[in-house]
C-alpha cells in the first residue's frame, strides 16, 4: 500500500505522520510537495497538521489553493483514502471535501494535552480496528478546533453516521463535542486530535496505531489478501 | 539622493559638538577612542554602527570579566562560548547544541511580540549552527499576579511563546514561572532552544574566502527595533515606552521556511559561513563574520530588500527586522543556493562580498557611506572592571537570627498556602498552551522534573531543564548560584540522565552599581564552582543587565539551562509515585 | 489605483468566541454598558487597476474564494479610486 | 442604544505577516492586480446608553485599554444611534 504525506509551506506534523506510517504498518510512504499535480500513484493520502501558510487569515484557507489540492480532490472522487489531521482537517473543511468550518477555541487559547475520544463510528476504513464507543487516548494540539456547521448539515452528519470521534470532555466548544468526521462515502476522515502522536508507549499512548492498521486492513481486503505492500 | 538623505542626519561635527553619540549610549571616552580608530570623526551611520557593536549586548563590556570566571572546556565540549550556541558531543558522531537568551526589555513593552521574537531569535541561533532544533524551554519571572498589568504581561508573554513555537513546530517542553514583587515592571523572558547535529555539519559564522559573495535571506528590512540593542542595555524609563513603534513583529511562518531552507542549504555542503541577524541585525552579523575570518566586507545597501521607502544606511544597518540570515558561498555555488531557497518560496539577495581590507565598507546610491575597521568594531570595545561592593542588606541579613523563628503549628494550613502560591502551583495553564508533543519525540512532557526528548534513530534521549531561584541568589549570590546549578543537575539526574553542560542567562540590575556588580561576581563564582564540581562546563549564555525600575533592581536571576544525556530510553524516570506499597526513600539531608 | 476595503464578519447565527471573550473582558473592566460584541476582519487592499467594474467583479471573487469563509462569515466591501 | 464600529489597523511602519501571506496567496491565485494588503480588525459593539458624548469617551477608553494594542496598532471608531 502506498501512502503520501502532503507538505505545505508551514506543515510541521509531516515528519510525524511519515514516521507513524513507517513504525505502525511499515508500508511505503512518500512526502509530496504542495506544488505537485498528480497523486494517482497513492492509495492513501495524509494531510498533516501544522500551520500551513502560517494559518494566516483562517487556518487552512490559503493551503486550499495549492496545486496539489486539485489532485487531492480528484483522488477523493476516485475513492482513495484521505486522512486530514488537525491543520489537515481544517484544509479539508476549507476545500469543501468535508462539510463545516472551524472557529477559534472557545477559550481563545491553543490547547495541547491528552484527550479521551469516543469512537462513534467504527465502520469507516480508518476506524474498524476500534470497538464501537471505545474510549481512546489521543492528544490534541490546536487553537482552532471548535467545529461548526449549520443545522441541516449537522442533521445529515448524524443521519449518515458521519461523526467519527467525539471528545469525552469538550476542549474547544465544538458542536456536539465533535472531534472528527467523515464524508458521506466514508473514504475521507478529518480529525483534530493527532493519532500520529499516539503510536508508541514512550509518547504516552498507542491508541492511534489502530487508525493505521485499520486502513491497511481495509485496503488489503479490497485488493485481495495476496497483495502485501 | 544619498546626500539628500544624509542631509537630514547630523554631520560628524554636530555629532561631536552636540554629543549626539551620548544618546546612542556611547560615552565621551569611548567616542574619543572611536575617533582614534577611525582617524577622523565618524558620520551618523558609523557612530550608529559603533554604538551597537560597543553596547553591552554585543560587546559584553561590563560582563566580560565575569564571564571569564566560568569553566568552559571539557572532554565533550565541541564548541564553547563565542559562536551562536555551544555544542556538546553525545556520541555516535552526534552532538547537542543549546543556548538560552533573554528578551526582557522588548517583552516589557510589547509582551506578545517581545516573547515571540525572543523565541524566534534563539531558534535562529541553533539552526545557524547547522543543527535541527528539537525543543524549546522558557524561564519567566513576573511581578505579583494580583496586578492587572502583571496579568496582562503574563498572559501575553505565554501566548507569544506559544504563538511562535507552535507555529514553527518545535515543541516547548519545559521551563519555569515565578512571581515576585522584585520583577514588577521588569519581567524576565528567557528562551532556550536545543538542537541536534552531526559533527560534520557544524557551521560557523565566518566570512571565508576573499571575493566570495555575501547573501541575505529572509523578509525585507523595515525600521523595526532601531537601536534595540542599545535600548536593551538601558534602564527602562518612561521614555522607552514612547519608543514603542519600533516594535519588531515576529513571523514564525517565515522563520519555518527560512529554517528549512537554511538546513537544506547546509546539508548541501556549500555554505562557507552563516549567521543570523539578531540584535543590531546587519551590523552585528556582517562585522562578526568578517572579524572571525580576519577579513573585511563590502555591503551594497541598495541590494538589501527594503520594506519601507527612503530607508537610510543608518536605518538599514541598525534594523532588527526578524527572521533574516546572512551567509557566504563560493561564486560558482550561487545558483545552487538560489534554487534551494526558491524551493521554499524564498529569494536570497547578493548584498556584498568578502574583502581583504579588514574594513566594513558600506555603499549606498553610488557613495561609500561608511568605512570602518572591523577589528575596532568587534574586538576593541573597552572592557570595564566595575567597582564592586558588598551590599548593606547582605551584611544585615548575615546577622539575622534564623533559628529563633516561631515554629509552624498548623502544618495543613502552611502546606495549603505554599501550594496555592502561584509560583508553586501547577503550571498546566501555561504549558497546555504550548505544543509540547510535535515532532513526536517528547518522552517526558512538562510537569515532571526535566523534560526528556528522544534522539531519533537511536536509543538515546536528552533531558533538559531551566532553574534559578532569584530569592536565594539575592540572599547569598554565591550560594544561590551554586543552588541554581545543583537544582538543575538534580532535575536532570532524576530524569535518568547524566548532566552534560549548561547555558546561563545572567539577569541582573545595573552593573554601574557596585552592590549589583558584587552580586554578579559572586553569583558567577557560585555557578563556576558548582559547574566544576559537577563537570558541567558553561558552553554559552546571555547577559541581560540594567533590569531595574523605579523601585530598584530585580532579584539577581542567573537562569541555568542544563542538558543531560540519557544513554537508553529505558533509563528514563519520572516524578510520579508509581504503585501502592512502593517504598519511599529520602536522599540527602 | 483603487483602494478596496473588505469587512468580514461572523454570521449572526454563528457563535463568535472572540466577540464573547471581548464582551466578558469589557464587563469585568467595568464597561457594563456593552451589549453584544462581534469581532471580524478589516482588510485594505490596493488594486492596480482603474476599471471599477472589473475591480468589483474580481474583488467579489477574491472574497468568495479566499477572504471570507461563507460557511461562517459574511463579507462586504467598498471601493475607492486613488 | 448606540452602535459602535471600531476599526483596528496595524501601524504603517509595523510588519503585517498576515497581510503579506494574503497578498502572496492572491497573487498565486492569479489576482496579479493586488498591491499591498493589510489585515486589521473590525468590531461591532452595542452600547446601552443614549449619551453620545459619554459613549465616545468610554469607547476611547475601551480602545486604549483593550480593543487595540496601541503599541503596534492604530484605531478609529464610528458611533451611530440605534
Ligand atoms: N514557562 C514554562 N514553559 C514550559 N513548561 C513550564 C513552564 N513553567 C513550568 N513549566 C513546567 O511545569 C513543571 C513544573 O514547573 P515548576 O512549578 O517550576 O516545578 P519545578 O520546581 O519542579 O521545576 C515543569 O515540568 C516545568 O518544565
Amino acid at each position: 500500500m502506498k501512502f503520501a504525506v502532503l507538505v505545505f509551506p508551514g506543515s510541521n506534523c509531516d515528519v510525524d505522520c511519515y514516521k507513524a506510517v513507517e513504525e505502525t504498518i511499515g508500508e511505503s510512504v512518500e512526502y509530496v510537495w504542495h506544488t505537485e499535480t498528480d497523486l494517482s500513484r497513492f492509495d492513501c493520502i495524509i494531510v498533516p497538521g501544522g500551520f500551513s501558510y502560517g494559518d494566516y487569515l483562517r487556518s487552512g484557507a490559503i493551503a486550499r489553493f495549492a496545486p496539489v489540492m486539485n489532485a487531492l480532490v480528484k483522488e477523493a472522487e476516485a475513492g482513495k483514502y484521505i486522512l486530514g489531521i488537525c491543520n489537515g482537517f481544517q484544509i479539508l473543511l476549507e476545500s469543501g471535501l468535508l462539510p463545516g468550518a472551524m472557529l477559534r477555541n472557545q477559550s481563545l487559547k491553543f490547547r495541547c494535552h491528552s484527550s479521551n475520544l469516543v469512537v462513534e463510528n467504527n465502520q469507516t476504513p480508518f476506524t474498524r480496528d476500534y470497538a464501537a464507543k471505545e474510549v481512546i487516548d489521543i492528544p490534541i494540539a490546536h487553537g482552532e478546533g471548535n467545529y461548526f456547521c449549520d443545522e441541516a448539515t449537522l442533521e445529515e452528519l448524524k443521519a449518515n453516521q458521519q461523526i467519527v470521534f467525539t471528545y469525552e470532555t469538550n476542549p474547544n466548544g465544538s458542536l456536539l463535542d465533535i472531534a472528527g468526521i467523515c464524508n458521506r462515502e466514508g473514504n475521507i476522515v478529518g480529525m483534530m486530535p493527532h493519532p500520529e502522536r499516539a503510536v508508541n508507549q514512550i509518547l504516552g499512548s498507542e491508541d492511534g496505531k489502530r487508525m493505521f492498521t485499520s486502513i491497511l486492513k481495509t485496503w488489503r481486503e479490497k485488493h485481495g489478501a495476496a497483495v502485501s505492500s | 539622493m544619498a546626500q539628500q538623505l544624509a542631509a537630514k542626519e547630523p554631520t560628524p561635527e554636530q555629532i561631536a559638538d552636540l554629543q549626539i553619540y551620548k544618546e546612542m549610549g556611547v560615552t565621551d571616552s569611548e567616542y574619543k577612542l572611536i575617533c582614534e580608530f577611525m582617524g577622523r570623526k565618524p558620520n551618523y551611520t558609523e557612530i550608529g554602527v559603533f554604538s551597537v557593536m560597543w553596547s553591552e549586548h554585543c560587546a559584553y563590556k561590563n560582563s566580560k570579566p565575569i564571564l571569564k570566571r566560568f569553566p568552559v572546556t571539557g572532554p565533550r565540549v565541541l564548541m564553547g562560548p563565542g559562536e551562536g550556541a555551544g555544542i556538546v558531543d553525545i556520541g555516535d558522531n552526534q552532538a547537542v547544541v543549546f543556548k538560552i537568551e533573554s528578551h526582557n526589555h522588548p517583552s516589557a513593552v510589547e509582551p506578545y511580540q517581545g516573547a515571540a521574537t525572543g523565541v524566534g531569535g534563539i531558534i535562529r541561533d541553533i539552526f545557524s549552527m547547522g543543527a535541527r532544533p528539537v525543543a524549546l524551554l522558557n524561564s519567566l519571572r513576573f511581578g505579583k499576579l494580583s496586578s492587572e498589568r502583571v496579568k496582562y504581561l503574563f498572559e501575553h508573554v505565554v501566548s507569544g511563546i506559544a504563538g511562535y513555537g507552535n507555529c514553527i513546530g518545535i515543541p516547548t517542553v519545559g521551563g519555569e514561572v515565578m512571581f515576585d514583587e522584585s520583577y514588577e515592571g521588569n519581567p524576565l523572558v528567557n528562551a532556550m532552544c536545543v538542537g541536534i547535529i552531526d559533527h560534520d555539519k557544524i557551521q560557523r559564522g565566518v566570512a571565508q574566502g576573499v571575493g566570495n559573495p555575501v547573501f541575505y535571506v529572509g523578509p525585507a528590512t523595515g525600521r523595526d527595533g532601531i537601536h534595540g540593542a542599545t535600548f536593551a542595555s538601558e534602564d527602562l524609563t518612561e521614555e522607552s515606552e514612547a519608543k514603542r513603534s519600533a516594535v519588531q513583529v515576529g513571523d514564525p511562518f517565515m522563520e519555518k521556511l527560512v529554517m528549512e531552507a537554511c538546513l537544506d542549504l547546509i546539508n548541501s555542503g556549500i555554505v562557507l559561513g552563516i549567521q543570523d541577524m539578531g540584535a543590531a541585525g546587519l551590523t552585528c552579523s556582517s562585522a562578526e563574520m568578517a572579524s572571525k575570518a580576519g577579513n573585511g566586507m563590502d555591503l551594497y545597501l541598495d541590494e538589501v530588500p527594503q520594506r519601507e521607502e527612503g530607508m537610510t544606511p543608518y536605518e538599514m544597518m541598525l534594523s532588527e527586522s526578524q527572521e533574516r540570515m546572512l551567509f557566504v558561498v563560493e561564486p560558482n555555488k550561487e545558483e545552487q543556493a538560489k534554487a534551494i531557497f526558491e524551493r521554499w518560496g524564498l529569494t536570497c539577495y547578493k548584498v556584498g562580498k568578502v574583502t581583504d581590507t579588514g574594513r566594513l565598507k558600506l555603499y549606498h546610491q553610488g557613495d561609500v557611506v561608511a568605512d570602518m575597521p572591523v577589528k575596532a568594531l568587534v574586538d576593541e570595545c573597552p572592557v570595564y572592571n566595575k567597582p564592586s561592593e558588598v551590599p548593606a542588606y547582605y551584611e544585615l541579613n548575615a546577622s539575622v537570627d534564623t533559628v529563633g523563628y516561631a515554629e509552624v503549628v498548623d502544618l495543613d494550613d502552611a502546606l495549603r498556602k505554599v501550594l496555592a502560591s502561584p509560583t508553586v502551583a501547577s503550571k498546566e495553564w501555561v504549558y497546555n498552551q504550548y505544543d509540547h508533543m510535535v515532532r513526536t519525540s517528547t518522552a517526558v512532557r512538562p510537569g515532571s522534573d526535566a523534560a526528556v526528548v528522544t534522539v531519533p534513530g537511536t536509543r538515546k534521549a536528552l533531558a533538559m531543564t531551566t532553574d534559578c531561584n532569584g530569592r536565594y541568589v539575592y540572599l547569598d549570590p554565591e550560594v544561590g548560584g551554586k543552588i541554581a546549578v545543583s537544582e538543575a543537575a538534580r532535575n536532570i539526574v532524576c530524569s535518568g540522565a547524566e548532566p552534560l553542560a549548561i547555558t546561563d542567562n545572567l539577569n541582573f540590575g545595573s552593573p554601574e552599581k557596585p552592590d549589583i556588580f558584587w552580586q554578579l561576581e559572586k553569583a558567577a563564582d557560585g555557578i563556576s564552582e558548582a559547574c566544576r564540581q559537577l563537570d558541567t562546563p558553561v558552553i554559552g549564555g546571555n547577559v541581560s543587565l540594567y533590569n531595574e525600575n523605579a523601585k530598584g533592581a530585580i532579584y539577581p536571576t542567573p537562569v541555568i539551562g542544563m542538558v543531560g544525556l540519557v544513554q537508553d530510553v529505558d533509563h528514563i524516570t519520572t516524578q510520579s509515585f508509581k504503585a501502592e506499597g512502593d517504598v519511599i526513600l529520602l536522599l540527602g539531608d | 489605483m483603487i483602494k478596496a476595503t473588505v469587512y468580514v464578519t461572523i454570521k449572526q447565527s454563528v457563535l463568535d468566541p472572540q466577540g464573547n471573550a471581548v464582551q466578558g473582558a469589557l464587563h469585568s473592566m467595568g464597561f457594563q454598558e456593552v451589549g453584544q460584541v462581534r469581532v471580524g476582519k478589516y482588510m485594505e487592499l490596493t488594486l492596480n487597476t482603474t476599471d471599477r467594474r472589473e475591480a468589483e467583479t474580481r474583488l467579489k471573487e477574491m472574497c468568495e474564494k479566499l477572504l471570507a469563509n461563507t460557511v461562517i462569515e459574511d463579507y462586504r466591501f467598498e471601493l475607492e479610486g486613488l
